[in-house]
């Protein structure tokens, strides 16, 4: 088992015909991901990676009967693109693209809470690499070589640190069950618990490792949840302890800033409710490996 | 981005937010010219640099004659200012602000922020506002009123209302600072604003409402459909190895330790700096390439940590998923034959053709230091870093 | 019983401090309505109608309780006054006011989603007489002198065609549970099926009259709602049969346009429901009179 | 409330909707001048009246010079068109627009409309516009496009795209076909219009996008904020009652009987109404005084209902809850004490200050039919009305 995606996802690619999104198209294809269309506006009736491209996401979901998409548009399309998705009763979005605007994702987030919440389309990022079921299924743009099968669930706010973790584990022989990312941006779709709820449920999955960093209270939101309803080890990475206090103009942010945003905040909380903290980030594959023979 | 308090007034006031009479000036001769346009009997010479806590640092100045006016202006033109917000490097003044003076019965404090929680715009105001607002934020919270609002609707007049009162602002007074709370949030919204903040928003002792200071920052990512915004944008005030690299679409931050780090992702970018550390090194800057780099844009990172005095070694760690390992070796080898450096560089490249990636570098014959592992990588550029520096201290004894 | 007010309500005046305002708080007063506080944002501190005037709906409902407010500001305000009601977390709000914008109701209606279903507040109105459970309690501008205590409960569209079918039953000696008016405009807060589900609730309401009239879809979507759902005698009156078509420009009006907006099919709908259509509007009292007596 | 043609294009086109050159002529001198200044070889003279269904009422015509032209506006000006919509009387032309003729290749539809049920904007749009529109949406509604607008974000890009790949564009003019229904959607929220329609939305022989015809509809109880709509109405469009019932702050509808019917309330006067056909007459207007209605009102809405000629009889049928009996006997008593009438009037006075009401019109000494119930209001009013019209068949029988 793994969470959210298999081998029986059906996906979807929104701005399959740019550049990157056939790149990656490409790419999730090979590493066996059942993609079964692509959008673009007015490309519709094409084809690339070996796909139908259709004009909009319900064209697509219509004719292909996908489930999952996959956003690989530029900035200032991708609110949009997300909408659409949700629009068109998707059930997963996950949305690759860097760099949209605060505000696009206030309005994202507003236009998706018009479902009920069981209807309602799970967004992964914005800002992420995806999801992987190592085996199954690639819904994003990471270097699928480094997955492996195996019992730990990964959620990571960053890309690439994630792929760190993931390739100390592999040396080790750990492997994944899914890897989730959630994304590195303010505003995103899902949040650590959202994804811990998933990892709970799922069988395979035996320890849950979470890839964090400095800002926000997510993590400690996480230490909540872990703390009252989470029934497998967890292992824990916070970057930036060395990282220099951000500089801000004016006293608003600070206002509002509150306690768990810091790195050595966030690590208090999180061993408090129990979590296997790592300091050190090249030790984090070796401390999952403790953990799970322990 | 950061703008200068005379811009968001300037912008602010256009969303009917009531501001004191001013003007820029680029000299001192200027200034004092500007103080007879705005005309009265006092005026307040302010230093225009991008933070806050200027009057602490002796940027800000009460003139009572246009000789006053002159002086001050001709003092702060070219000083450097060093504030509580802008680090120990401070910002050198080159515009300065005059404005009429205002007698202030109250100082009130006015703030909206984007709330990463509640995902939504927050506004926060305080009854005390000006310098206290330090002071009140850390010892009684509870008196900060928060007040959040729903994307579906934005503001409604009700809630500007609610704050009005509870700033406690003379009932004569209470619609026009609807009117200003309102104003910010139309800002906000409508120029993509991340932080608008009026402190102090006085009344005066005659009875009037102004902003008397004002910052408002911006989303980077929503500059593209903001030109006018983008155009304020003064690169004087901004350190300027930070500017070269934004002009690059790098996201650089300079720190202050001995390694210069070249990154892929935020996350693993901090993750390095903490294992330099933990190495007992230190970072000379953060930099994220981003996703997708090129060789160029890797030649232009790779140029732009070099060129700051204190690197005495570079760690480039590279983990591509969406960028290509083959692709970060030869913008490296691009720049290094271009432009030989002679610092150390480590360089640890993992994922997406990192084959290909580490077979550019071999084959390039150049002193390039391998690392296969993140803790490797480190010991390696903290060891190269030393040695650098003792070479360097060598040299410098040797030298007179 | 009786549905939503009664002895124990504390109702609170919104706009108290005007004209109609403070005429129709002392009427309600005179009622015996327990009216505790009024509002009118800038004259806080004072009274009026003996009771105290507050500059927000918050400060009224922190001082004095107040959990249904009655709305009589004029249009241009009376929108906000709806969210400041349904902010401050108001069981109840009754909104009088006539010539409301569409579009500001479009704004309230979507302003009130963002509460759960069970916290949310529930509007009656606007452009109504508000609401009436005779001998207890009074939210309203309707002639009090009509109402007698008994076992009809009233939904009104119209308030004076409702006052007309109640001057009727009185002289019948037939009183009401509580009288409720929805508001005569094309957005309003609750429906005749919202009320028909409270009415079903109360014991003491032993049949339900629905005063109605051309226009909309909601007497066809009471007419589904008592077939399937509701278990005591239901009387209707729909005016409007002799009225003209409306003239419209355009065809968008035509396009939307649906079964079951006109009196004759309203008529039929509800015929088909089991409800009982009175179609000569001076027999709706002794109709009533009859199907309670049968 | 109703606007011309040309008046709904000069909103739109504001809102980026391509309209063809036109311009609007008071006289036939003017027309052709205009149809200089528009240039090109073929023009379309419309005359503006508030009506759909002008060109098969012979209110469109196209001319192939500027003589046609001067011809065509000459025999308009001052024509009553009657169409489909406008009901018997018709419409009397005292505009003309006069437009350059685009060839068409394609008629589309799009509409934009109030949907009470999902309380949303909603967009209906077909591939068959023009004339076929009324056909479509009859026998195959299914192939109506219809798409309901959030209100919490407005309308979302992919949304309109969605509609234009639906209306069968050519692929050229997706994106402005998108900007044209983004557009419509902008107009009609941001100047609280009821209705937006553009039928046809023209593709043409060259490949570009037109809205050939424009009609656009406005809430009244919004006017008060946008003065700038409110100030587009044309009262010789309007029924002349209607337009004085509005003037005063009635809402008078008129209607073909003999009964002259003045309700407060709308439900009421339906219910009036409903009444009077149950008995035998029939209502020569719709009258809802409205609540709050002070004597000077009442007074007016009286005058203003006898007025009408074929008004035989006068009913007032108030059930005061928000109003007050005795102000409707004192209007009505002022009314016909200053202007005595020569038609029967029946009153009946329910609710607030009912006994007060009834004194004042007992006490008047005036020849006012009383009556308690509805029943026995719309009885009396009815024979009265047939007296009447017997007296008054018989005067005209004596006259000649």
């Amino acid at each position: 088992m793994s969470v959210l995606v298999d081998r029986n996802t059906t996906v979807l690619v929104q701005g399959i015909t740019g550049r990157n999104g056939s790149f990656h198209a490409q790419k999730m294809i090979a590493y066996g991901t059942n993609v079964v269309a692509g959008v673009t506006p007015g490309r519709g009736g094409s084809r690339v990676c070996g796909v139908p491209v259709f004009n909009t996401v319900k064209e697509a979901v219509h004719n292909t009967g996908a489930t999952a998409s996959v956003i690989l548009v530029p900035p200032p399309f991708a609110a949009d693109a997300i909408m659409e998705a949700a629009d068109a009763a998707m059930k997963l979005c996950v949305a690759i693209t860097d760099g949209i605007p605060a505000q696009d994702m206030i309005r994202v987030k507003r236009y998706m809470r018009r479902y009920r919440a069981e209807d309602s389309m799970r967004l992964l990022g914005p800002n992420c690499a995806g999801i992987i079921s190592p085996g199954k299924a690639m819904l994003g743009i990471m270097p699928a070589e480094i997955y492996t099968a195996g019992g730990v669930g990964l959620i990571g706010r960053s890309g690439t640190l994630s792929y760190e973790a993931t390739a100390q584990m592999q040396t080790l022989g750990v492997g994944l069950s899914s890897s989730v990312g959630i994304g590195g941006d303010q505003i995103i779709g899902s949040s650590f618990v959202d994804i811990l709820k998933l990892f709970n449920e799922d069988k395979d999955t035996r320890l849950v490792l979470m890839v964090s960093e400095i800002g926000g209270l997510q993590e400690s939101q996480a230490a909540e949840f872990i703390r009252h309803g989470f029934d497998k080890p967890v292992v824990a990475y916070v970057a930036g302890a060395s990282a220099p206090k951000g500089r801000t103009m004016g006293h608003a942010g600070a206002i509002i800033s509150a306690f768990g945003e810091s790195a050595d905040e966030k690590v208090e909380l999180l061993r408090e409710a129990g979590v296997t903290v790592v300091c050190d980030p090249s030790e984090i594959g070796a401390t999952v490996a403790a953990v799970m023979n322990s | 981005m950061d703008i200068h308090e005379y811009q968001s007034k300037e912008l602010l006031s256009r969303f009917g937010i009531p501001i004191p009479r001013g003007g820029l000036a680029y000299s001192p001769e200027q200034a004092a010219y500007r103080a007879r346009e705005i005309g009265g009997e006092r005026w307040v010479v302010k230093a225009q640099v991008h933070s806050g806590g200027r009057g602490k640092a002796g940027g800000v100045a009460l003139c009572h004659t246009e000789n006053e006016v002159y002086e001050t202006a001709d003092k702060l033109f070219g000083a450097r200012l060093v504030t509580e917000q802008t680090g120990g490097t401070g910002k050198v003044v080159y515009r300065v602000y005059i404005e009429g003076a205002v007698s202030i019965a109250k100082e009130l404090y006015l703030g909206l922020v984007l709330d990463r929680t509640a995902e939504r715009i927050m506004v926060v105001a305080s009854q005390s506002g000006g310098m206290e607002i330090n002071e009140i934020s850390r010892t009684r919270p509870d008196s900060i009123i928060r007040s959040v609002i729903e994307p579906a609707v934005g503001m409604p007049v009700f809630q500007a209302r609610e704050i009005a009162f509870q700033l406690g602002v003379p009932l004569a007074l209470i619609n026009e600072t609807v009117e200003v709370i309102s104003g910010c949030y139309q800002a906000f919204e409508q120029l993509d604003a991340t932080m608008v903040e009026i402190n102090p928003l006085v009344v005066t002792e005659e009875g009037s409402l102004f902003a008397l200071d004002a910052k408002m920052t911006f989303d980077d990512n929503a500059l593209f459909r903001r030109p006018d915004v983008a155009e304020l944008r003064d690169k004087s005030q901004e350190d300027p190895r930070e500017t070269r690299a934004a002009d690059r679409g790098l996201s650089y931050v300079g720190l202050d330790g001995t390694i210069g780090c070249i990154v892929n992702g935020g996350g693993l970018a901090m993750a390095t700096m903490d294992m330099i550390k933990l190495s007992g090194g230190s970072a000379a800057n953060f930099l994220d390439i981003g996703g997708g780099a090129s060789p160029e844009r890797m030649a232009k990172a790779f140029r732009l940590v070099v060129s700051d005095q204190n690197v005495a070694a570079v760690l480039i760690n590279v983990f591509a998923g969406i960028n290509r390992c083959d692709w970060v070796a030869e913008g490296l080898v691009q720049a290094i034959r271009r432009d030989p450096v002679g610092v150390p560089i480590v360089v640890r490249l993992a994922g997406a053709y990192v084959d290909e990636g580490r077979r550019i570098i071999s084959q390039s014959g150049l002193p390039i230091i391998h690392a296969s592992t993140l803790a490797e990588a480190a010991t390696r550029v903290v060891k190269a870093a030393q040695s650098a520096n003792v070479a360097n201290d060598v040299s410098r004894l040797i030298k007179p």
